[in-house]
């Protein structure tokens, strides 16, 4: 898959801008000023990003409790976004999902997930009515070390071979399900060794690199959109902060995210890879880190003042009608 | 004249007339094909117990067999439904919910909601309830008042064969996340069922028996020992008004209030296990909004608290009968001013 | 002077005294003991929110991780109940009950019936519920009703630091399955908390506060919402008494039938969703029980049908609060003879 | 493992209690007098017995809706079982539980079980009770192909792996799950293919062999019971009947099952076996048979004259305590 210069621009653009925005929240959430439970995708960009680029408005994905990354890969409005983590009137969901709700049905977005392992049977949905309409389109799980040995997981993999569907399922093992480590809790060396038992293709790759998980990633999502089934892809990477917000991160490796940080960041090893190939040049990028850094700011200034929901809010949207 | 059907064959009919009508609706569960892939007959099943027999003959595809993998097909189905399908599945037995439940009350019934209003989930899942096949404690219950319990779902569940075709036509019309509960004790059942298609409204109960000494309101298989009680009342001198939900949610608080304002007396009678269920929610409703026209006591009558017995003694024993109904209602009447 | 000690403490302590006590007392949940065969520090953890810090590194195995597989390790924690252990096993949000309810329901809870009185099946499974820390539809709910409908499972609710520690020592000496339910809100609240290990009986409501006036029945952080009420409306001369249930199941019917007997008003509260709950639950028990005490309606005081928004805004309309316990209450008053 | 005589001469005498038992039940069925669903064994014997001959009353197992022969290959009491079945008060599970829950826990049976799935984590907990209190015993689930795609069974096999626990699953592959096949509902080729992404060994068996069962049954439970862990075991087998009695199987070729009695029966088979080497003769086993048919003719006999539970008995056994 040929990635353009407009590609490759755009590709940076998203990982820099989920970024922007998860450092920022980090910041922010020290303030006191956001509710509830925030999981942060710093560092994982690469995977988002990589498989994301592949998809249109035919295609849906499902996401996790870690999912602000998947959501700007998918083309979630990032004003909304921020609004929405706010708890404000004007937010993607209304101020009625929070963090670990956030969907957009209209970008094929079909919502973060507050219960692990809740995405891949809606994604064989999502498979199986594209395959059903003839749409072409592909639908994606993201799937976290943890996530992947949910019973939910498994039975999704299976039904997606079996019916045949167009489903992709991206397992982000990023080391760690809460505190509990993945090489403890997955009992077989990589979770993509599973996929065989699912007659579906299964391959590792270095999530910390985006042209890496793009390419596997294009080829499972071709093979899904040319009727050859579903694929898993086990992208390894790594979370920059703790399993939420407020996480002290005492089972983690004192200074383990700081040399990733300076040796694994996958925006330093994308710069590195298309500025040393010429292919774009590091004052472009200056200008996209720029411009993230704006539109993230303008979007916290415009949630922070944005007007809440009100008592009349309370009660709509349970049903279409009842 | 009137036609005829069984309760099973108006599910099947209210099934292929909504697949005829519209291409979106598909069907999905263990068997509801029947021995796809196998050698034998194709369609040869339409389940264990023949619900949906000649589906896939007619609309291939559509009529999907599944592994034994409820929480991936029964999500599938609610995330399809999110994505241009009307898909209707089938959990075999309402009893299975544990297996699967997350993606019906924390995905189906929470997306609207959650997105801020921006989903829309019209997804069916039929389901079999209740005791009376001697099928013992794993496959008799009734398990309705969990998911009635559950914001964002609608619960269903027909006590004739007429009810039956409308409320599943109205169930696959309609946008929001519907469980269609149906009592197997019911499935042979005959009754008037028109031919063509038809839609009857979610939350509107039906008066099923007219009378001014005592109501009881009551729904699924209960409908029929509530009438046979009432019959034999009649024959005392003692008039009920038999009321059927029909749904539980919506559930209709109007007609419920306005038979208790009738009669003064009410009988909540209900086959769920006793705690936290239609009974108490009906009686707990009058108590607040028509206490004032109660003449005495609401009377429970409801299986006991324990698991559903498999010997037939002891299951005839648990299920509510017209004698416990009667004896309710006539406690009812000496007990009211 | 008596010991003081949060609702966290009370729980990790009662743990640790039962673990201390009795070598076939474990516990197992998702990172229970924390990191388990990660490089950092072994114990690190005790859960997302601390509530089982220090057990691994007291108990060592005795203190299991899981992987993110609810019903592989609930069930675990069932099938070793039956085969002399006496499990402790965390469902770290009551909300994730969709995912292992099988387990819980069909197995657990029905073992001893099915097996014709021969099963002991003594788990404990701790769940924290519960609205309040903005977060949102999938980890704020009370669902207590839908164990309660379950015959075979006891259902306990601690509203104070010294009840967690009684009830959830006496929920592992107990030889049923039990679901112990903590709200999330209160684990950080004080009270007495005496440091010998005691244990509280099931069943026995708690009479918080005593007046003459209108009986608030409610349990779990509700209890304080009650009370909270009842001291203001003390100012307005109305005297509330406060009934706590402890256990939802087995449910103290003597305590509620006696307080209604002495006010003759009710006021029901409850978190949980509105439908089949514990305020029907305890409305409809009354309702035919002690009607003739009750000189007006009875009041439910709920959380409404929804699920549970996420903006603060919303969440705090969303949980009863002691306005809406207030007004229930006058009104009451004002609709009773 | 050697099989002495006697051992040889109980193998038999349980396969063929077994067969009788199921054999009987179906004519009884159709007369009307069995209540509820039944879901019977015949053909596949071999299975149960030949792993459950390693067993002791240390050991546990956990079975299915199919669950008779289980029941007798772990030592239930066959009387108890047959009352059971008629819903009598001193049936096994004093008529409360039915074909579909019938357990004797003092004999390590831990319950036939109307949830497909509903076995595996049981068996986990009855492992570690085992390791916990160092008794040794070992722990074995009974699922079919269909139970095999259930999100408890994978989650299962992670959790005994995870936990390295002294289980073993069986899945006795006959084919179909209620009309469904196998081949078609499990993505793979074998559901032994699956257990090397759960970290253990996974063995494939003639499920009509019990010698080869046998052998490969007491290699996973040698395994288990010295602290190595868990393993899956897939045995390939057929049912004779219907998938509950009543069940016009018409899915099924017109004279699969016939061809199967004549080439594949497990019964004939161990007696050509073991006649052929010389280590029985046929009239020991004859002797076996008449036996057998008295034992069950008895039972059925007893459980049709004994009495049902009363009122009484409709509210007890729910609580130990309440
Ligand atoms: C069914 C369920 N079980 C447990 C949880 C609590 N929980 C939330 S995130 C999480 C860890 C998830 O780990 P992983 O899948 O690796 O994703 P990561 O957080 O690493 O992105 C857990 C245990 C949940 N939300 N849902
Ligand atoms: C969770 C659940 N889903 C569905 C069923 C209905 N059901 C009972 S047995 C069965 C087929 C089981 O097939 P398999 O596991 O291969 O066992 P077999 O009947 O072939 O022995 C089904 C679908 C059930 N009892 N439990
Ligand atoms: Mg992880
Ligand atoms: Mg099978």
């Amino acid at each position: 898959m040929q990635l353009s210069r407009d590609d490759l621009l755009t590709a940076y653009r998203i990982m820099r801008t989920i970024r922007e925005f998860e450092e920022r929240l980090h910041v922010e959430f020290a303030t006191g000023d956001i509710p509830g439970f925030v999981h942060l995708y710093a560092g994982e960009e690469a995977s988002g990003v990589g498989v994301c680029m592949h998809l249109d408005d035919r295609d849906r994905i499902a996401s996790t409790h870690r999912g602000h990354g998947h959501c700007i890969a998918k083309g979630c409005d990032v004003d909304g976004m921020m609004a929405e983590i706010y708890g404000r009137r004007d937010g993607l969901c209304a101020g009625k999902g929070g963090s670990m709700h956030i969907a957009d049905l209209d970008k094929g977005m079909m919502g973060a997930n507050g219960i692990v392992g809740g995405g891949p049977p809606l994604i064989c949905g999502a498979g199986l009515a594209a395959k059903q309409l003839g749409t072409g389109g592909v639908a994606i799980a993201f799937v976290g070390d943890g996530g992947s040995n949910q019973g939910t997981t498994f039975e999704s993999l299976n039904l997606a071979s079996v019916w045949n569907l167009p489903c992709i399922f991206v397992i982000e093992n990023n080391g760690y399900a809460e505190s509990t480590s993945s090489k403890w809790s997955i009992a077989c060396d990589d979770a993509a060794d599973r996929a065989s038992g699912f007659n579906m293709p299964g391959v590792v790759v270095d999530g910390h690199d985006f042209f890496a998980v793009h390419e596997a990633a294009g080829e499972a999502i071709k093979r899904a959109r040319e009727g050859a089934g579903p694929s898993l892809l086990e992208c390894k990477l790594n979370r920059y902060y703790g399993h939420f917000e407020g996480d002290a991160q005492t089972y983690r490796g004192q200074d383990e995210v700081k040399k990733l940080r300076e040796s694994r960041d996958c925006l330093a090893l994308f710069r590195e890879n298309v500025t040393s190939a010429g292919l774009l040049e590091g004052a472009e990028l200056d200008a996209i880190d720029r411009e993230a850094l704006a539109q993230i700011d303008g979007a916290v200034t415009k949630a922070k003042t944005a007007p809440p929901p009100t008592a009349a809010d309370l009660l709509t949207d349970v049903y279409v009608t009842y | 004249m009137a036609r005829t059907a069984t309760y099973q064959q108006a599910i099947n009919e209210a099934l292929a007339q909504e697949m005829e009508r519209d291409e979106t609706v598909i069907v999905m569960g263990e068997d509801v094909a029947g021995g796809l892939g196998t050698d034998g007959e194709r369609d040869a099943w339409g389940g264990p117990l023949g619900i949906t027999k000649g589906l896939y003959g007619k609309y291939g595809d559509r009529v999907m067999d599944t592994p034994i993998s409820e929480s991936a097909f029964i999500g599938a189905a609610v995330g399809a439904a999110t994505a241009g399908l009307r898909p209707v599945a089938e959990l075999m037995f309402i009893d299975f919910m544990g297996v699967c439940f997350d993606q019906i009350f924390n995905q189906a019934a929470k997306f609207r909601y959650m997105f801020g209003g921006k989903a829309e989930t019209p997804v069916v899942i039929r389901t079999m309830y209740g005791a009376g096949l001697r099928a013992a404690a794993q496959h008799s219950q009734c398990l309705y008042p969990v998911f009635t319990h559950i914001p964002g779902l609608k619960v269903v569940t027909p006590a004739t064969p007429y009810d039956a075709k409308g409320l599943l036509i109205q169930a696959i019309r309609d946008n929001d996340p519907v469980i269609f509960c149906e009592h197997k004790a019911l499935y042979t059942l005959e009754g008037d069922v028109p031919e063509e298609p038809y839609a009857l409204p979610f939350g509107e109960a039906n008066i099923v028996r007219e009378g001014d000494d005592v109501s009881i309101v009551t729904l699924g298989r209960m409908v029929h020992v509530a009438t046979e009680a009432a019959d034999a009342l009649s024959g005392d001198g003692i008039e009920c008004e038999v009321v059927d939900l029909r749904t539980t949610s919506p559930m209709d608080e109007d007609t419920i209030l306005e038979t208790v304002e009738n009669t003064g007396r009410l009988v909540v009678l209900d086959e769920a296990h006793p705690r936290c269920n239609m009974a108490t929610d009906i009686a707990a409703m009058v108590c607040e909004k028509a206490f004032d026209s109660l003449k005495g006591p609401i009377k429970q009558v409801t299986a006991p608290h324990t698991p559903v017995p498999f010997a037939d003694t002891l299951e005839d024993l648990y299920i509510p009968d017209a004698a416990a109904v009667q004896k309710a209602v006539k406690a009812v009447m000496e007990s009211s001013k």
